[in-house]
């Protein structure tokens, strides 16, 4: 055993698990079923499953393309949109929900213009909370699905082009199932992120019970009041995204990349 | 005439420019060492890589200018990049659909052509699962499936082992013959290029060096490399009409020369001696054994001296003549089996 | 206005009322069969900055005039009025490590003492508290809310904070409240108001918080009458 | 051009870069000196880059053994302790303080110890605030680095285990510098993380000016009172970090598997 | 004897048998088809393949249970897999800094070995930037480096071009022939095989189907692999002292067999006649041609019939015999180059 790797390795993982064995401890489990049987609790765990999947589904829609874009083509600038790409990472998400309010609220450069000529407005609506979940999210997916068409055989793809296919059907029939594995990962990174998204949520949604509230709203409001449940809270969030993990198994990471 | 282009493409240290013309139903063979651009030349005529000058015109029509998938060019590339997760028939379906066929008629289509390569069995499997040489048909049933008019093969044969490699190589040879468009194809194995081209043209560092029939070249080689494939001994010299001086030996062959000239002769063309043989002196010399080696069911003798040569005999005279490295050696070459021709 | 149609109305509170006009939103439903009253509860200020980028509130209840002024400054609210003050308290662990018993304890550069950040209404109302003392804390942290302050406290990871009366209350035993008299000058006001273009049942509202009811509601979690 | 494929991209780089554009027509540009001059603002922004750094060297140093363990190793329980890694990614980043206070505070699992023993503990220090950004970033890392090591040719290992080279010495001179690009790859993501990070920093590690206070909470503290300043000072964190990515150039997603 | 080895190796539907000892000195080439388990073979002796059963005994000291990295042996991978992260240097220099040499050392005795492989002036150079000549020698002598006693190669020379790939082998054979530990190589390639080892051992489908020196093996294939590979015709029958009869033929041969024979006969043996020919009927029959292609100088033309039979003939006598596919034909064989041997 290579213990000069075994050893850090295994103190990298405690310090993941063991704080989460910290609240294991903490949390006042005679209250779980009581708790779960709150309607509120459930509908925030529903809107939470549900708005992380939109804005998966979001991410993958506009984020598969620009990291076609981003590894597939050259044009000035790529570079520096590239670092641009990690900017929701770096902004604190608080910040991040009033750039989305100055962008798309109901006063914002663009939003203004939704409402009038629709009389749409995004902001403490549950698309809002989908929108603010990708904005944050969509960097992972993007970095991930970039490196994996990075690192993925372009010959397939000239092969395809020999054949007459133009470049969109080369992407959608031989790069998309290609790479299919790191697009599983980098979806992964990013409904796991959107999943426990709070700051850019609460911002730029609100937190309206059944609308807007998601799990992390829901832990922030009972960490008002009554900070155990707070943990119990997490660890149902926690708990329901191991299980869809695992239960996807080792494909996510598997080929990935 | 049906594929005539001027190839040249230019790199930070490297220059391909080629002249190429292939006729109708014909087969040509890119030979050359690596890096002496064949794969360069393959990819420009099918629009993979841009041209930086020349042009390219298929019966007629200029098509240099057209992105990859609007070439009618079926490409068979040297690992056949079949795509992996699609099954052998949808591979084939894969450029008809591509090229405006409906969904019912790609397919069919596909499974006639599979059919034709004998692989109808194997219509739903994916590549992964298919032999090496399975593989092969179905890349080339996949490049065929979009009637191309030009066909380029990019070392089909090398990623198969010596026993399917027979079987393909054949089987390669009478799917060339039925094929009407021009073919290019490239390879590294001498006998590849015999066995499936009409005319050969080899190119080394980026420009043609010798051009001609699979013959013409085995017989005449007129570069290193080339007598290296076809296992010649090659010398330049100068002819004076009776042999070729090439230092300070003069070589008589069965042609006459004047001016600069080759000479070349099989490794079965040299005779080894201890001592000097009596008789005619003529293509005669004395050197050294730099190495034996067996090759086939002789033996291949390398000599040093004034020129290097190789020369192939039988075990039995290895024995007999004490071949260790080392020891000098009388060597003559019949003018019967030389050959003279001009540089 | 999607939001505060004829039986519904949107609430933005600070987050420390959650308990408090949960409770009284319930009783307006009962009052007004009909209605539904939807909360929004987060920070102050990021609800000012909601408000302000257009948000569709009815009422707005806020733990600081200054953030209220942010809005009533873009002329998006009626008149403020106070509707209840908090008071600071000392709070420590139960077993009180440190034994701090006054004000003045906390100067001890033994005691780790945990302060709200002064951009934050609890951390205005420490120093001010803290200057009408004339006394100087070196505090280990400047937290970003008063709950975070809370749970600093509750995880023993300091031996006092200053925090609000209600939030001791809340905590429900998990921390003792230690009052002192110079709280006294430094009262937080939490100013209640209702927004521009709301209905009529916002103003209800209003008058639900003001009222006695209201009043009692919010005096049983510690909150104190303006 | 696949318009198909330009046009979501396009509008996914829009949504990800106009929030940006956002923040910069409303930050009040005219205080940006007088703010850059703010000794509390260089001090946030220096100990910000400073922790992320030490961040990410703690990540690396854990993360990729861990990674490798992962990748390379097989033993019951592996795709739980997988799937377990992303805990932090899920976990409101507050809840996750409030786990590292359980374990590592003063009365934590950890912490008491640490303090009976050594006398040492660990919030309200900077070691503190990398502690918790560590937390937060080291997934990004950990699942970087493992999709490299799956995507690498694990021949090269084989050959140099055939050359007498123990596993160690296998992946310090041969696993290590072929997965370099992944490895680089995940230290961006995760330093960029970690560079944002302000929940768990908060909760764990307090607030205090050049100790504790990062740009992320200099940021927070500010929306509460101006706005405008917050604004400025993400928009500051957001230009020092784009600008040591793109210094970073190509190479960090370039190679990346 | 130096190695010594029983090699059971158990997958899902395959199933490796092995037996194999190489004595000192000795070059043991291991040839069979694509995924007969040779690459298995070579693994499970390197260590990276476990053994499900046998034993592996180098010198009389058993191996099996060692780790990789602690078994004497040095390895040639099929792509040599240099480190690219390193010089030539550093790469021969990586196996004795395993093994606890000092850095100095381990340098110093790179460059002795680098030297030995005329490769001085490649030592700062990054696997990258060599040819793939110099890459195999680099190869060799990372493999060397480390003193094994145990030497294994896995075709060591497939990743070469025709050219280069003479060069190379003849070069192996020189460093094979210096080198005192065991070597087993794994190759596709007959001529390779033929040159560089001192015994053969095919292997099919997991098991040993044929072991000899190569002249053995040449004139005496026991397979259809093996005959191929060789460029035989082969046949399976019955001896009855005189002939071997196969179907409704019988062969006469050089050699009188009773009992189950083989015979076998090269395709330049072989005669094609448009009608009967007269004289002596033994090894005659009449058959239909299926395909011609041009093989070497001559032309190669497979015979259907009661046996399927290929032949070589001049081109001259392909327009002469007017070999088109379809057309009967007969075909017969010399007894004097036809060998008979038990089955
Ligand atoms: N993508 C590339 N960028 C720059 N130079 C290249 C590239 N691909 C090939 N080259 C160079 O161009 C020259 C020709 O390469 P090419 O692949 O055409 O050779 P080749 O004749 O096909 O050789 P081989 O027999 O090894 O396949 C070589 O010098 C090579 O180093
Ligand atoms: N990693 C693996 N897992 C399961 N089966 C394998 C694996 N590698 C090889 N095999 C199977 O084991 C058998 C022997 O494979 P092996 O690679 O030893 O063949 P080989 O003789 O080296 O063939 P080739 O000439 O193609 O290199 C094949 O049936 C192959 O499919
Ligand atoms: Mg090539
Ligand atoms: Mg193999």
């Amino acid at each position: 055993m290579p213990w000069l790797l075994v050893v850090p390795a295994v103190l990298g993982m405690a310090f993941l698990v063991l704080p989460l064995a910290g609240l294991l401890v903490r949390a006042p489990w005679s209250t779980l079923p009581w708790r779960l049987s709150e309607p509120q609790v459930l509908e925030a765990l529903r809107l939470s499953l549900v708005t992380a999947s939109m804005a998966t589904a979001v991410c993958l829609v506009l984020g598969v393309p620009l990291a076609w874009l981003l590894a597939r083509t050259d044009f000035p600038g790529r570079r520096l949109l590239r670092a641009l790409v990690t900017v929701p990472l770096v902004l604190p998400p608080v910040v991040g929900g009033v750039a989305l309010l100055l962008v798309l609220g109901r006063r914002g450069l663009i939003g203004q213009w939704l409402e009038s000529a629709f009389g749409f407005s995004l902001p403490f609506t549950t698309a809002g909370v989908v929108v603010a979940e990708a904005f944050v999210a969509m960097p992972f997916l993007v970095i991930a699905v970039e490196g994996a068409l990075r690192a993925a055989d372009v010959r397939y793809e000239e092969a395809a082009a020999t054949l007459g296919a133009s470049r969109f059907t080369v992407f959608r029939r031989v790069t998309l199932p290609l790479v299919a594995p790191g697009v599983l990962a980098g979806a992964v990174l990013c409904w796991a992120r959107a999943l426990g998204e709070f700051g850019a949520t609460i911002t730029f949604a609100g937190n309206f019970p059944g609308r807007t509230q998601t799990m992390p709203l829901a832990v922030y409001l009972a960490l008002e009041t009554e900070p155990e449940a707070a943990i119990v809270l997490s660890l149902v969030l926690l708990a329901v995204s191991v299980v869809i993990l695992v239960a996807l198994r080792d494909r996510w990471v598997g080929a990935a990349a | 005439m049906t594929l005539r282009a001027r190839i040249v493409v230019e790199r930070p240290a490297f220059r391909l420019d080629l002249d190429l013309t292939v006729g109708r139903g014909e087969v040509v063979t890119l030979l050359g060492p690596n890096g002496a651009g064949k794969t360069t030349a393959l990819r420009a005529l099918a629009g993979l890589t841009p041209l930086t000058e020349g042009s390219i015109e298929l019966d007629g029509v200029r098509i240099d200018r057209e992105p990859a998938e609007r070439r009618p060019v079926g490409v068979v590339f040297q690992d056949y990049l079949l795509f992996p997760h699609l099954s052998a028939l949808d591979n084939v379906a894969f450029g008809p659909r591509c090229r405006g066929r409906s969904k019912a008629e790609a397919r069919l289509l596909a499974r006639e052509l599979l059919d034709r390569m004998g692989l109808a069995e194997f219509a739903s499997v994916r590549p992964r699962r298919l032999s090496g040489g399975q593989a092969q048909r179905v890349a080339l049933a996949r490049a065929l499936a979009v009637e191309p008019r030009l066909l380029l093969l990019d070392e089909p044969l090398a990623a198969l082992d010596a026993h399917t490699r027979l079987e393909i190589r054949s089987e390669l040879r009478r799917r060339l013959s039925g094929f009407d468009g021009a073919t290019v194809l490239v390879t590294h194995d001498p006998l590849d290029a015999m066995v499936l081209a009409d005319r050969l043209v080899v190119i080394e560092n980026g420009a043609v060096v010798q051009e001609g029939t699979p013959t013409e070249i085995a017989r005449r080689p007129r570069t290193d490399y080339v007598a290296r494939l076809v296992g010649l001994n090659l010398y330049r010299g100068e002819g004076d009409g009776d042999r070729v001086r090439v230092g300070d030996l003069a070589f008589a062959a069965e042609e006459h020369v004047t001016g600069p000239a080759f000479v070349a002769f099989a490794p079965r063309a040299v005779a080894l001696y201890r001592a000097r043989p009596d008789g005619s002196p003529r293509n005669l010399w004395e050197g050294r054994i730099d190495g034996v080696e067996r090759h086939g069911d002789n033996v291949r003798v390398h000599v040093e001296g004034p020129v290097p040569v190789a020369a192939d005999v039988t075990p039995a005279a290895v024995a007999e003549l004490d071949l260790t490295p080392g020891r000098p050696i009388w060597v003559s070459v019949k003018a019967a089996e030389t050959h003279a021709y001009p540089a | 206005g999607s939001s505060s149609t004829e039986s519904g109305l949107t609430v933005f509170a600070a987050a420390s009322l959650t308990e408090t006009f949960t409770e009284l939103g319930k009783r307006f439903e009962a009052a007004h069969p009909g209605t539904k009253v939807t909360f929004n509860f987060g920070s102050s200020s990021t609800l000012a900055q909601q408000i302000v980028q257009g948000a569709p509130a009815g009422v707005f209840a806020a733990a600081s005039p200054a953030t209220m002024k942010t809005v009533a400054d873009a002329g998006l609210a009626g008149t403020p009025t106070v509707f209840v003050q908090n008071k600071l308290e000392i709070a420590v662990p139960p077993d009180n490590p440190a034994e701090v018993e006054n004000l003045k304890d906390l100067t001890d550069p033994r005691v780790k003492v945990a302060l709200c950040a002064e951009q934050v209404p609890c951390g205005a109302a420490a120093a001010k508290a803290l200057g009408a003392a004339g006394l100087t804390v070196t505090p280990v942290t400047l937290e970003q809310d008063v709950k975070a302050t809370l749970t600093k406290v509750e995880l023993g990871e300091v031996d006092a904070a200053l925090v609000y009366k209600t939030d001791v209350i809340a905590s429900g035993g998990k921390v003792t409240g230690i009052p002192f008299p110079e709280a006294d000058q430094a009262v937080n006001d939490y100013p209640i108001a209702t927004l521009k273009d709301a209905p009529d049942l916002a103003r209800r509202f209003v008058e639900l918080v003001l009222s006695q009811q209201g009043r009692d509601v919010l005096t049983k979690a510690g909150f104190e009458a303006p």
